[in-house]
């Protein structure tokens, strides 16, 4: 896939996630003890052979960059392709911010696509979790000379979790017809993973056509507006996918790994998944302590009771605390007898001894970055 | 000369022969320790902790796996622009090829290496122990004694001291004797092979004992005796915390099981000294409902769905139901078997424990060692 | 110097330098064929022994993050200590910008001192260049026992170069009096070089001060404010000092190294000055050129007439061409038979065929990054 | 087996003898070239722009230079995560130390450094030739042909052929004949010492190869000649563009001056094919009111201040006022004084010309070597 430019745009909307998204754009939301989403994406890439990626930091630049670096945990700190990391250029981010979406940063970076070696673009969303092997789509893609292509699933959707996703309709023959939105009428339908492969003359054309004639400010906009001009190819993915657009898919994704066949695909099925090193030691069980069905990341000190639950790397749980069906992201401590159910604690918190903390699956108690929660500040 | 520049000189060529089947395909200091870490991450992780960035690795016996895992050093913050690791392997010159031979020999094959960095103190390392050490204090102690060489001694229990190198020293840490391996001792401070030299000092000696014939260039045996005769000034560095030789499958056996004492002195969770080790990118171990895990260490990637308590677990190891593991280390990729259990042993790497099997016993302080093909007693 | 953490803050004023400070930030500026201002501050610490730096970037980010990327080229992408880079956090670029200085910025980055091993920090800035080795201006902090310390050079400034610069006043005893602006009245004075040691304790203390008081919004203005309450050493610099705050001291900082000694102090004093790789071949000179009194970057192909010029990494000068008293940057080309009398000629520029730019010394003729510039546009 | 993965083992153990001095103190691949490079950096810089990202060095002769110089392998983009560049020099095992003897034994040694990396095909590079190549376009060419060894040739003028291993081939661009430096050649393809395997087959030849007492264990006369032997297919892959062995003096310098024809088929500043080095962190050079500086390549720090006419210079040199060069190779640190004159001449590091020394005839055809302590004429 040499001939292949990743392109990942991390302006996602994050309206839906709570305080976990207050400083960090959905694609570095933590994920399964020691991922953030965009690992995924990125190891995606990687592992089929992508060598040059393009990401558009959106405005939460400091948690990006403090994630991706130099792009070394990928191997894409490199001289030849590798990481290209496009922050907002000034003018856009004091003037235009608010008037227009994607197509403009895009526009703005316009001679890294054009200068780029490579031939064929792919498009991808981080909030879409799976893990791919973008081989045989992209071989399907060239093969068919098709300007576009869309990597879809078919779903069984009786929970709406795919609502207001975009939906793919293809004719009897299998070939694309149309896309529109999920409402969820129908309970089967081919979900669109939101990662399109492109031609670059396809890309420019598109661009130059949506913001010169206004009719689009956002790259998906630009590309349904384009259908009917272009030949549009779709390949099937089968696999496990999880769209994290709000904080109940958050939660239900996570609990999903608990899973060893969901936890097998998604980490090793077709390439591992690839993060930024914290050197931890390996995770110490203490003497009394208790844990079932958990995944538990190293670095962590449990000492406690654990079910049902996710912890982080570098998590402390003391004694008599219990702590079911919970989410425990890095370096948080659950203090001596804590009893968490159904909760999300953001990284670095900290729950005094004895406070109790209950969410409802539907709707888990959700505590933010760095904080510290004790029975006098709840009292 | 660099000005109060310090280089280390990490000497990792040993075969650790006693340690049998564990070093049947690698060196010494590459066998893995403490559930993630190899034992030459010890000394790598100090130097960069106590801010050495130069480190020659001197490697002669299989270096293959050493090589790999370290890499160009990124792992330690070692991959320098300037100096950084080096690994340093025996070469040819127009005379043809030479091996190291002894320890002293192997420094002095690398004179030009050392030369071109041009410090003002050697740091001499072996690969073989697990401790932390800033040696920036031990810089430190040997520019405030003013001395020509500076050797880290430790307190050992008098009944121990007869398997040392013991010195005896005054209190001005002077050291006045030495005793290779004394039968009575009248100290029970042990070198720990870890010396400080100022460099111009040194590469003299080196130079000297390379032309004696009757040398078998070593330090301790022949450059360190050979200082002290010439009334050179030697001290000694008092270390205290923790430092295991793991020489046998016994040591190493034990001073993995120490890291399962809550106050072990090692504290590996210590954020301010961290010691660091080449990365795998695995995702977290799974505890499944049918587990129960107590006192025990788990690394990435494993999947425990029977019973472990006290034991040491590398990574993607799998612990099927209704096996049992007690009181032992299990290196990465090692799978036991639903009904199998396992006592006092060191598992080696992906060797698989059939169901119904039962090794060790629980009640016996004898420690197998067991590979794919045999089972070693210690 | 590894108890002292350096800081690097890129929000200084650009507005004297025309065109050639849109994009970037003043510490961005090209000097001398290969390098940007920041290399010397950068360099400067590095060589000092300094092994942790932190850099604010301001808002011109991309410019900041090409350039830095991860600390490479200054051996700074290291796990422990290295480069630490602080681009605008969301809250403080959308909403606040325009209302604080820089203190806001250090403020919400607080936590990066705070936890920081290091006791003492050094601050510096960009537009003051020179080679200098930091270790004994240090030493005498140390050994002084001072809060704070300035770093200061004694200038004969007829020329009026350092109008606006700091200016301190020293007692009989050479003790630190006070310190203002230099309006250009003496013709011999004592410039602050905006360098200050500093311990962290007092740091902490002017912050919270300037900002609960609302006494300061910049770092200087909290410094000046607290002057009486600190014990406050100075330490004289002998070398060179170039202050590139316009165009006519970036022209004339430029030139200077056409002096050898002045640029064998700038290049190799107290060690290289370290900048971004971009592996370009050696310069070919062709057999037609003639080449006298230039300063010039490899990759370069020279076929005309180059006179008292400065000529950056890729430059290609056509034949017939004639360029005296100028400024040509990374990769730009000039067409046959062009003229240019000093010219600054920004990165990746044209100058086609016949063209003849011509400014004054004391006002050159200034063209912005990627310009082309042909005859039918002039006319 | 990773299907389509090729990974490059390139030889750099060669002494270079007929290049005297130059080679006196490091491996021939190490020697400076072309003002900036060294002659290791081409085939190196070719791996990184042909996607080759796993290479393996295989080093013995006087290697110091040479890893300080490749280092953790960024210049070239090669400090890879996982492969990256790798130095394999010789190692010890438990039968002792074995120096590497041949080339085709260099790679056999190193059999489980090539199977960890599991590639489907193998790269066999030399570090003595300077040339552009794109690898990987000789991969496709190996694949088409569905060949098991594939020989990178080159047109060769016809009265140089005897200085060649010629090959003739038929119109399928099947190896039908090997000539090892023929008198009388009907082809005048030479092969470049360039090799692509499957690693399968190569990996079998090896292993058979090396039980063989009578083998000299070389790819040219054992190994290929007896995949020929046994209906291997073997194709030629006929490379267009420039390409030379810098093995004498003469040809070293020939090859320097070929990079002053403006129209020379290696062209350094195609900015799609860059050559990588390492960077020295040198400021831009300096040319005087009083220098005339004419036909030349001249690298980064030097100070011009006298004559020069036609000359490739390395880094921070400097040629004084009324100094007068022309036709010659200065490497780095190296003086010319005001009033010396220097024709056809390679002068080495650091030599300084006196003020009034004269240095060949520039009317001349010898080319002389100039050491600080000697001068050698070719």
């Amino acid at each position: 896939m040499k001939n292949c430019l990743g392109i990942i745009n991390l302006s996602e909307s994050d309206n839906n996630m709570n305080l976990l998204c207050h400083s960090r754009p959905t694609a570095m939301l933590p994920f399964a003890g020691r991922y953030r989403l965009i690992d995924f994406t990125l190891s995606n890439m990687v592992n089929s052979g992508i060598t040059a990626i393009g990401v558009y930091t959106g405005n939460k630049v400091r948690s990006v960059m403090d994630h991706l670096g130099s792009g070394q945990a990928w191997d894409l700190d490199r001289k030849i392709n590798g990481m290209f990391i496009f922050t907002p250029t000034y003018d856009y981010n004091v003037a235009f911010a608010p008037k227009f979406g994607d197509l403009r940063h895009f526009h703005q970076n316009i001679s890294f696509i054009r200068y780029a070696p490579q031939e064929n673009l792919l498009f991808a969303k981080s909030y879409m979790l799976m893990n791919i092997d973008y081989q045989k789509a992209y071989q399907e893609f060239v093969d068919s000379d098709a300007d576009i292509s869309m990597i879809y699933k078919r779903v069984n959707d009786p929970e709406n979790r795919f609502l207001g996703c975009d939906k793919i309709h293809l004719d009897e023959n299998g070939n694309f017809e149309s896309i529109g939105t999920n409402l969820g009428i129908d309970e089967s339908f081919n979900l669109s993973l939101e990662m399109y492969f492109m031609k670059k003359s396809v890309y420019f054309d598109l661009l130059y056509n949506a913001i010169e004639k206004g009719t689009a400010h956002y790259l998906r906009e630009a590309v349904f507006s384009g259908l009917d001009r272009y030949k549009v190819h779709t390949s099937e993915f089968g696999g496990s996918v999880f769209c994290i657009n709000n904080v109940k898919n958050y939660y239900d994704a996570n609990m999903a790994i608990l899973n060893p066949e969901i936890a097998s695909e998604l980490f090793y099925k077709n390439g591992l998944i690839l993060t930024k090193v914290k050197d931890e030691p390996s995770t110490y069980y203490k003497p009394q302590c208790t844990v079932k069905n958990a995944f538990v990341a190293n670095g962590c000190q449990i000492d406690g009771f654990v079910e049902n639950s996710i912890i982080f790397r570098g998590v402390k749980i003391e004694k008599g605390c219990i702590v079911r069906n919970s989410i425990i992201m890095q370096k948080t401590q659950i203090g001596q007898n804590a009893h968490l159910n159904y909760a999300i604690l953001d990284k670095r918190s900290r729950v005094k001894e004895g406070v109790t903390l209950i969410g409802d699956p539907s709707s888990p108690f959700v505590g933010g970055k760095k904080s510290m929660i004790s029975r006098e500040a709840l009292t | 000369m660099k000005e109060g520049k310090m280089i280390a000189m990490l000497l990792a060529g040993g075969q650790g022969s006693r340690l049998k089947l564990l070093t049947s395909d690698l060196a010494k200091p590459a066998v893995p320790f403490g559930g993630k870490y190899r034992i030459i991450d010890f000394p790598l992780s100090n130097c960069s902790n106590s801010n050495i960035f130069d480190v020659g690795i001197l490697t002669q016996y299989k270096p293959y796996q050493l090589n790999s895992h370290i890499g160009i050093g990124s792992s330690w913050d070692l991959d320098r622009r300037s100096g950084g690791v080096r690994i340093l392997p025996p070469y040819t010159n127009e005379k043809g090829g030479r091996w190291y031979d002894g320890t002293a020999n192997a420094i002095y094959e690398n004179l030009s290496f050392i030369d071109e960095l041009d410090p003002e103190f050697v740091l001499i390392l072996s690969g073989d122990h697990i401790y932390k050490m800033d040696y920036s204090k031990m810089l430190d102690f040997h520019k405030s004694k003013h001395a020509d060489v500076t050797i880290s001694v430790i307190a050992v229990p008098w009944d121990e001291t007869h398997r040392f190198g013991i010195l005896k020293i005054d209190e001005d840490s002077l050291i006045t004797e030495f005793y290779e391996k004394p039968k009575h001792a009248d100290s029970n401070l042990a070198s720990m092979g870890i010396y400080i030299f100022n460099w111009s000092a040194l590469r003299k000696y080196l130079v000297e004992d390379e032309k004696d014939p009757n040398s078998s260039k070593d330090f301790g045996k022949d450059i360190i005796p050979k200082m002290n005769a010439d009334g050179k000034k030697m001290v000694a560095y008092q270390f205290e915390g923790y430092w295991k030789d793991v020489g046998t499958i016994k040591s190493y056996w034990e001073a993995n099981m120490d890291l399962l004492d809550e106050n072990n002195t090692l504290n590996l969770y210590d954020r301010r000294w961290k010691i660091y080790s080449k990365n795998r990118h695995l995702p977290p171990h799974f505890i499944a409902c049918s587990a129960s895990v107590s006192n025990s260490l788990i690394n990435e990637g494993c999947q425990i769905e029977g019973n472990i308590k006290n034991c040491v677990l590398f990574n993607e190891i799998h612990i099927e139901k209704d096996a049992l593991v007690t009181n032992s280390v299990i290196l990465s990729g090692a799978r036991v078997e639903s009904g199998a259990s396992v006592h006092n042993a060191v598992i080696m790497e992906n060797v698989v424990v059939k169901s119904g099997t039962v090794i060790g016993n629980p009640d016996s302080d004898h420690i197998l060692l067991v590979s794919q093909n045999e089972t070693v007693e210690s």
